[in-house]
């Protein structure tokens, strides 16, 4: 099994005593996040994330399907995560590793679990035919903080994406090809972004957000809070690593709160842009076409 | 294989002591118990009340097992040429008489050594074992008949908690049994074959296997014991290191005659000793095939003897005879009048089935 | 099944009957099997776990299956200075109401081995212990809510017993809200120790703690909540957490006194003795 | 079933008495139950007198050890009427070809092709260690001067080794590399005990070189 | 666990066709009774070296019994090394043996997937421990030997309901075959055994009609008597009379421990003819 490369010592000292000076290797502030880019691909439903040099590609699919017998009212919502050797030598192929378990929990948890998706509304036929909508989520490049990267990625592919219109008559479902009616948007209730703070420190007493990867493997212990922008907190983790002080825990909510609002407005403001955009390339293809014939 | 994953740790010379002192007259066990004594174990039935059923069986020696009964109803499945009136079905298994549900959590992984397939394969063979003296007389299907249209469907959880010390059947096998003796079934309170509705009362709820009012079980399920035979010996209940050394080892699965009348169980069990009937045999594979050989001073060329240098490619460890005190895995099988005799000691009536069903009976059965 | 909530506003008394800050009934034993290096039995009301302590000791063969373990502590146990926790969780099919077959390599349990295995590793001194592996295997025997931190305090417990040095114990219990998120009523209680039932309708966490401080090892939240009601959350969570050490350390004190008395230590001799006196 | 002195083309099958362990001396494809030979093996016996009285007639270069007491004939199973295939497994003791694969230097790492005389169907791997490549001087040695991957080498089988690897040893002058390729691609030739040589190219490399027979 | 590397064939249970039973059957003669005495095995035939790539192998085949709608056992067994052992394996003294035994998807009424199933595997347990006994593993070191049993076609009756539990009964008669089958091969793979082991299966049976005394009839077929009351299956070496695997089923009353040494000795019959099959086919190859 490959493994990463771990920091030298020299490298881990180094890492740790300039953090302790509250400095850190790329000049951020502990609260920063490095600059996140978010570009949609021309297909709905595509999203490219980069964050510093991490970069995370999610894709958003929808097909009908037979819902689950114990669930008829219900869609299927899953995330597929794929962690591939491309990320990182560490990545197996079809070898699970805890990286890939726990990002995959953490974005069930997130997204799926907290109801963002309204997946009674991908129910077509009650118990017999539903919508199945599908995020794979592709790391391209591991620079730390996968899980804000792909919860960043998934959302906004979920938000981007459009699915073919339905409509039931008599009985009869008819599923419209986009040329036929314009593809409709997915019942989108709440944005749910994850903030992962780590933690430094034998006692835990530093806290960065946004951790590099070189950071990540100096930290003792992460801690993720996944809020919307109202202030619900949809999840929680720190799966163990070095106990941190309660207060700091709340302390470290607040300022998560204020983060997810500013990714919150982020996200917005790139769906408006590229709305615009497709709307002016379509009246403008469509006008050319008008001028050929 | 389930004993090839638990390889005692001896050496060739503790392997040969070890045999000598079991082939002697009578037998000297290391831990200094009898031919035919079990190792002390500490029971309880009931702890769970979750299930339908539960037992927990600790053994002095530490391993420890605990199973846990569900019950749940099952759509008989009509059409299959006859079962309507055949009763319950055991478990899931696809089709035939009735496969067993029954699980084994081979947990413990460090104990199973070797890769993961392995354990299975040796849970897989425990399971069978335990299964097929379940099933071996119809009686116990018929327990879970409800009407014609449904049964009951039975799983038995098996979680071996401690690390396999020892061959695990014996544990399990009472275990399994003790639980099911303190399985109850809610009581029915539909008629004929309509969808079953049962009575909330658990107190009222029936014993699987039925019971006297003294809360006597009438009927049990069957245990099975663990047999091995070394030189002229028979030994029961052997530990991982007395198997290390066993010829030959049987699982032999014993249950009792169904007694009819409440009279008959204290007559019959006072006087004569319990009807025992032999369910189920199976060879279990000794490890002793797979224990390293030792060297013969004569051979061995740190005490003197003159190493021989082989030219041929084909010569192979040189071929001899057993010498006296040295080590050697056996090879071939076991003579027919072995088996035969191991089987006899088990069953003989007052002899270690008898005890064992016992020792089962003292435990305060509680559900 | 919606939670009667009206009625915990009449008598503030919940389903089962408990006040807002009260612990189910929990009892523990320790040394509960001779074979094992440790081994523990904890009941949270009706949530019942075992566990079972193997090590320090040589690491084993990997095992090619996934799940089997996970590799413990904050820092990578790459360089194999510190001794490697492994924890495997059995949840026996009969644990839960409906008997469930056990799946292998679900991803709850698979957080769940990696988050014990996380939060003790860095209570244990895994550093005395290198190249070595500690593992914990444990059995869901039943389950009625607060499963996660039960399975915390019955490892702890069996780690203690298999005499492991560590910092402190980790505690683990769990807090929750009176009323689901939509209600953004601030009058809503906190509540300690939540049942499957309440698990089910109200939004809860858990929490563990080093012990008497207010350092919190784990927290997983798995609903949605305001957050402002968090905090309460936390309080309550953590303040449950030192009850629960109260009650584990007297089982372990208990136990090592009754040792005492039976003679099978000497005073004086032995990593159990330090916890008696 | 068989006579005690069964006849030397007769068919044997596992299981099948071949003579009592007193008259006869269990060679390959055999096996000794309850003082009796049996066969192992499905194939035709043979019956091998000893060698009689391997008195001075060459000079012996090497201590062998004394000859069993009572010299008797050898009895064996041989498979060579059945079938081509013959399994065979590398032992002590056995010479050895084998192609090196990597090296490291503290060891090469090789693949036995052919043992004895037979060429083997399985891939067994093989280890020489930097201390068993040559007999003396063993702290000078550097495998990288000795062994080239790709080099065929005769080499003697010296312990089963670990799970994985047998330990082969060329401490001995015709044991070493008997084939190499130089690092232009030619085949070289040896020249000397640690050299061999490029024609064409007339570079000579490092090598344990095998004295050619 | 699904296998996702085959396309599989529609998921939910397939159901075997059931015909109804030809008019003139209907009483009866729907039942195909023992035609053969007690002590006579069915004819059965054995080749060894069937599969060249393979180090060794052998096929057998196992007549079907009076009616066409009884198969007969098929089997087939490919031997595969000495070879060396995976690098995770420790070392081991002994060669390593692995048993194989699957039944193809179309072997038996009910059709099978393509994983093993409890029953092969311990089919497969079974199969090991009777070879384990018979070859002498210390000849190997440090290596393994695969043994993979396909059967082709499973001894059922079509036409038989699942009536009283004849699956159960099948595997023993599986069993037989496969240690038979797989002794042959293991010789023509000239891996060093002891004896050739071989298996025979004896069982105590309840006929229909007015004989109601059980009598013990060797290599039985479910489908042909009322009732199996106890079966057992032998694994045996002939020359040295010892036993390698013994598998006894059924329900005996303790006190008559002798019934149980009869059923176990006609095991040992029945193993004897399957030996001389598996020793005049060997002699064969050789001529």
């Amino acid at each position: 099994m490959p493994r990463e490369a771990e920091p030298s010592l020299n490298e881990k000292q180094f890492l740790l005593q300039a953090i302790q000076e509250n400095l850190r290797l790329d000049g951020r502030e502990p609260d920063q996040y490095r600059p996140l880019g978010l570009t949609f691909g021309d297909e709905h439903g595509v999203a490219d994330v980069t964050l510093g040099k991490t970069r995370v590609l999610a894709r958003a699919s929808a097909e009908v399907t037979v819902p689950y017998a114990d669930r008829p009212l219900d869609g299927v919502f899953t995330i597929a995560t794929e962690l591939s050797p491309m990320a990182s030598p560490a990545f197996e192929v079809n070898r699970p590793t805890e990286t890939e378990v726990l990002l995959s929990r953490l974005l069930e948890k997130t997204v799926r679990r907290s109801g963002a998706l309204d997946t009674e509304s991908l129910c077509l036929v009650a118990g017999q035919k539903c919508w199945s909508v599908r995020v794979d989520v592709h790391v391209l490049s591991h620079d730390g903080n996968l899980i804000d990267a792909s919860c960043f990625a998934v959302v906004a592919a979920l938000r981007h994406f459009r699915k073919p219109d339905t409509s039931i008559e008599g009985g009869v479902l008819t599923v419209y090809t986009p040329a036929e009616r314009e593809p409709v948007p997915l019942g989108w209730l709440h944005s749910p972004f994850c903030v992962t703070w780590s933690y430094f420190g034998d006692e835990g007493e530093t806290a960065l957000l946004d951790a590099t990867r070189a950071e990540e493997q100096v930290r003792v212990g992460s801690c993720t809070i996944s809020l919307n922008r109202h202030g619900e907190i949809c999840q929680i983790a720190k799966l163990g690593g070095t106990p941190v002080d309660a207060l700091m825990l709340l302390q470290c909510t607040s300022i998560a709160l204020a983060k997810v609002k500013e990714i919150s407005s982020l996200l917005d403001r790139k769906l408006d842009e590229d709305t615009k955009q497709r709307n002016k390339g379509g009246r403008a293809a469509e006008l050319t076409a008008e001028n050929d014939r | 294989m389930a004993s090839t994953t638990q390889h005692a740790l001896l050496s060739p010379a503790e392997l040969a002591y070890l045999h000598a002192s079991l082939s002697l007259t009578p037998p000297i066990r290391p831990d200094g118990r009898s031919a035919t004594q079990f190792r002390p174990l500490a029971a309880e039935t009931g702890i769970l009340p979750g299930t339908n059923g539960s037992a927990r069986i600790c053994f002095a020696d530490g391993t420890e097992a605990i199973v846990g009964v569900k019950a749940e109803v099952e759509r008989t499945r009509r059409g299959d040429g006859g079962r309507e009136d055949d009763g319950g079905e055991l478990g899931g298994g696809g089709g035939g008489g009735g496969g067993l549900g029954s699980r084994l959590e081979g947990d413990f992984v460090e104990g199973l050594e070797g890769d993961f397939v392995e354990g299975l394969e040796g849970t897989v063979f425990l399971g069978a074992m335990l299964a097929e003296a379940l099933l071996a007389s119809g009686e116990f299907a018929k327990k879970l008949w409800i009407n014609r249209r449904f049964h009951w469907k039975l799983y038995l959880d098996i979680l071996l908690i401690s690390p396999p010390l020892s061959y695990p059947l014996p544990l399990l096998s009472l275990t399994t049994h003790l639980a099911l003796l303190a399985t109850r079934l809610p009581r029915l309170k539909s008629e004929g074959d309509e969808d079953p509705f049962f009575d909330d009362d658990w107190a009222a709820a029936p014993y699987l296997y039925t019971r006297t009012k003294d809360g006597k079980a009438t009927s049990r399920p069957p245990v099975s014991l663990l047999v091995m035979a070394v030189g002229n010996n028979i030994i029961f209940d052997p530990s991982k290191e007395e198997l290390a050394v066993a010829d030959v080892a049987l699982a032999v699965s014993v249950g009792e005659e169904t007694t009819k009348t409440d009279e008959e169980v204290d007559e019959s069990s006072s006087s004569l000793g319990r009807n025992l009937r032999l369910l189920s045999v199976r060879t279990i594979d000794p490890p002793s095939r797979l224990t390293p050989p030792g060297v013969p001073n004569a051979t061995n060329s740190a005490y003197g003897a003159a190493a021989t240098t082989q030219k041929q490619p084909e010569a192979r460890a040189a071929e001899s005879e057993a010498v006296e005190g040295v080590w050697k895995a056996p090879r071939g099988g076991a003579k027919a009048l072995v088996m035969a005799a191991l089987v006899q000691k088990s069953l003989v009536r007052g002899g270690v089935a008898d005890e064992v069903l016992d020792a089962l009976d003292a435990v305060d059965l509680v559900a | 099944m919606p939670l009667d909530t009206s009625a915990y506003g009449l008598a503030l008394l919940r389903v089962d009957g408990r006040r807002w800050n009260e612990l189910r009934r929990m009892h523990a034993q320790i040394r509960t099997q001779a074979a094992a290096d440790g081994s523990s039995y904890l009941e949270m009301g009706h949530t019942k776990v075992m566990c079972v302590v193997t090590g320090p000791s040589e690491p084993g063969p990997r095992r090619g299956g996934l799940g089997g373990t996970a590799s413990g502590g904050g820092a990578s146990s790459a360089q194999s200075k510190d001794a490697e926790v492994a924890v495997s969780i059995v949840v026996a099919g009969f644990s839960s109401v409906d008997r469930k077959r056990p799946g292998r390599g679900d991803k709850r349990i698979l957080e769940l081995q990696s988050t014990i295995s996380s939060a003790l590793a860095a209570s244990l001194h895994t550093h005395l212990f290198p190249h070595s592996t500690i593992s914990i295997s444990l059995h869901v025997l039943s389950q009625d809510g607060s499963l996660l931190a039960a399975l915390i305090n019955a490892a702890t417990l069996a780690c203690v017993d298999a005499g492991i040095p560590m910092t402190d114990y980790v505690v683990a219990c769990t807090a929750g809200s009176t009323s689901t998120y939509a209600a953004n009523d601030e009058a809503a209680d906190p509540l300690l120790d939540l049942n499957h039932q309440e698990e089910q309708e109200l939004p809860g966490l858990t929490v563990a703690t080093l012990g008497q401080t207010d350092r919190v090892a784990v927290l997983v939240c798995e609903s949605r909540v305001q957050v402002s009601r968090l905090e309460g959350m936390l309080a309550v969570g953590v303040d449950g957490c030192k009850q629960v050490r109260e009650i584990l350390d007297r089982v372990v004190r208990d136990k090592g006194h009754r040792m005492l008395l039976e003679g099978t230590v000497e005073r004086g001799a032995g990593l159990d003795d330090m916890e008696v006196d | 079933m068989a006579a005690t002195a069964p006849s030397s083309a007769a068919i044997a099958i596992p299981g099948q008495l071949l003579g009592p362990a007193s008259k006869f001396q269990p060679g390959p494809g055999t096996h000794i139950h309850e003082s009796n030979l049996y066969s192992s093996l499905l194939g035709l016996v043979h019956v091998t007198q000893p060698v009689k009285a391997p008195g001075p007639v060459k000079r012996l270069n090497k201590i062998t050890p004394a000859p069993a007491p009572a010299e008797l004939p050898t009895i064996s199973v041989s498979r060579s009427a059945v079938s081509d295939k013959r399994e065979t497994l590398p032992e002590v003791g056995n010479t050895v070809l084998c192609r090196v694969i990597r090296i490291t230097p503290r060891q090469a790492v090789v693949a036995i092709l052919i043992c004895g005389e037979t060429v083997l169907d399985a891939e067994w791997q093989g280890l020489i260690r930097v201390q068993d490549v040559r007999a003396t001087e063993k702290d000078r040695v550097k495998i990288y001067e000795s062994f080239r991957p790709g080099d065929i080498v005769r080499a003697e089988v010296i312990s089963l080794g670990d799970q994985a690897n047998y330990y082969l040893s060329t401490s001995r002058n015709e044991l070493g590399v008997i084939m190499a390729t130089s690092e232009a691609g030619n085949t070289m030739f040896p020249v000397n005990w640690k050299e061999y040589r490029d024609p064409e190219t007339g570079f000579s490399e490092p090598r344990k070189v095998a004295k050619p027979y | 666990m699904t296998d996702r590397r085959r396309v599989n064939g529609p998921v939910g249970s397939t159901h075997p066709p059931v015909f109804e039973n030809e008019p003139e059957q209907e009483l009866g003669a729907s039942k195909c009774l023992r035609t053969r005495a007690p002590t006579v095995t069915r004819k059965m035939y054995l080749k060894t070296g069937v599969t060249p790539s393979a180090s060794g192998s052998a096929y057998l085949e196992i007549e079907t019994s009076g009616k066409g709608s009884v198969s007969g056992l098929k089997l087939s067994c490919t031997v595969h090394g000495p070879r060396s052992l995976p690098r995770s394996t420790p070392f081991s003294p002994h060669i390593i043996l692995s048993t194989h035994v699957k039944y193809a998807p179309f072997a038996t009424k009910q059709r099978r997937g393509y994983l093993r199933d409890p029953t092969e595997r311990d089919l497969g347990s079974h199969l090991e421990t009777a070879l384990r006994g018979a070859i002498i593993a210390d000849r190997w070191p440090k290596s393994g030997v695969d043994i993979i049993i396909s059967i082709v076609e499973g001894d059922q009756d079509r036409e038989a309901s699942k009536s009283q539990g004849g699956e159960a009964w099948d595997m023993m008669n599986a069993l037989s075959g496969c240690i038979t089958v797989a002794s042959a091969a293991l010789t023509d793979a000239g891996i060093d055994c002891v004896d050739t082991v071989a298996g025979g299966v004896a069982a105590l049976v309840r006929d229909e009609g007015d004989d109601t005394t059980p009598r013990i009839v060797i290599d039985p077929i479910p489908s042909e008597h009322e009732q199996i009351l106890a079966a057992c299956c032998v694994a045996y070496l002939p020359d040295r009379d010892e036993i390698t695997n013994l598998w006894f089923k059924g329900d005996l009353p303790a006190s008559d421990m002798e019934l149980y040494s009869q059923l176990v000795e006609k095991g040992i019959q029945a193993s004897r003819n399957s030996n001389e099959v598996i020793v005049s086919s060997l002699r064969e190859t050789v001529g």
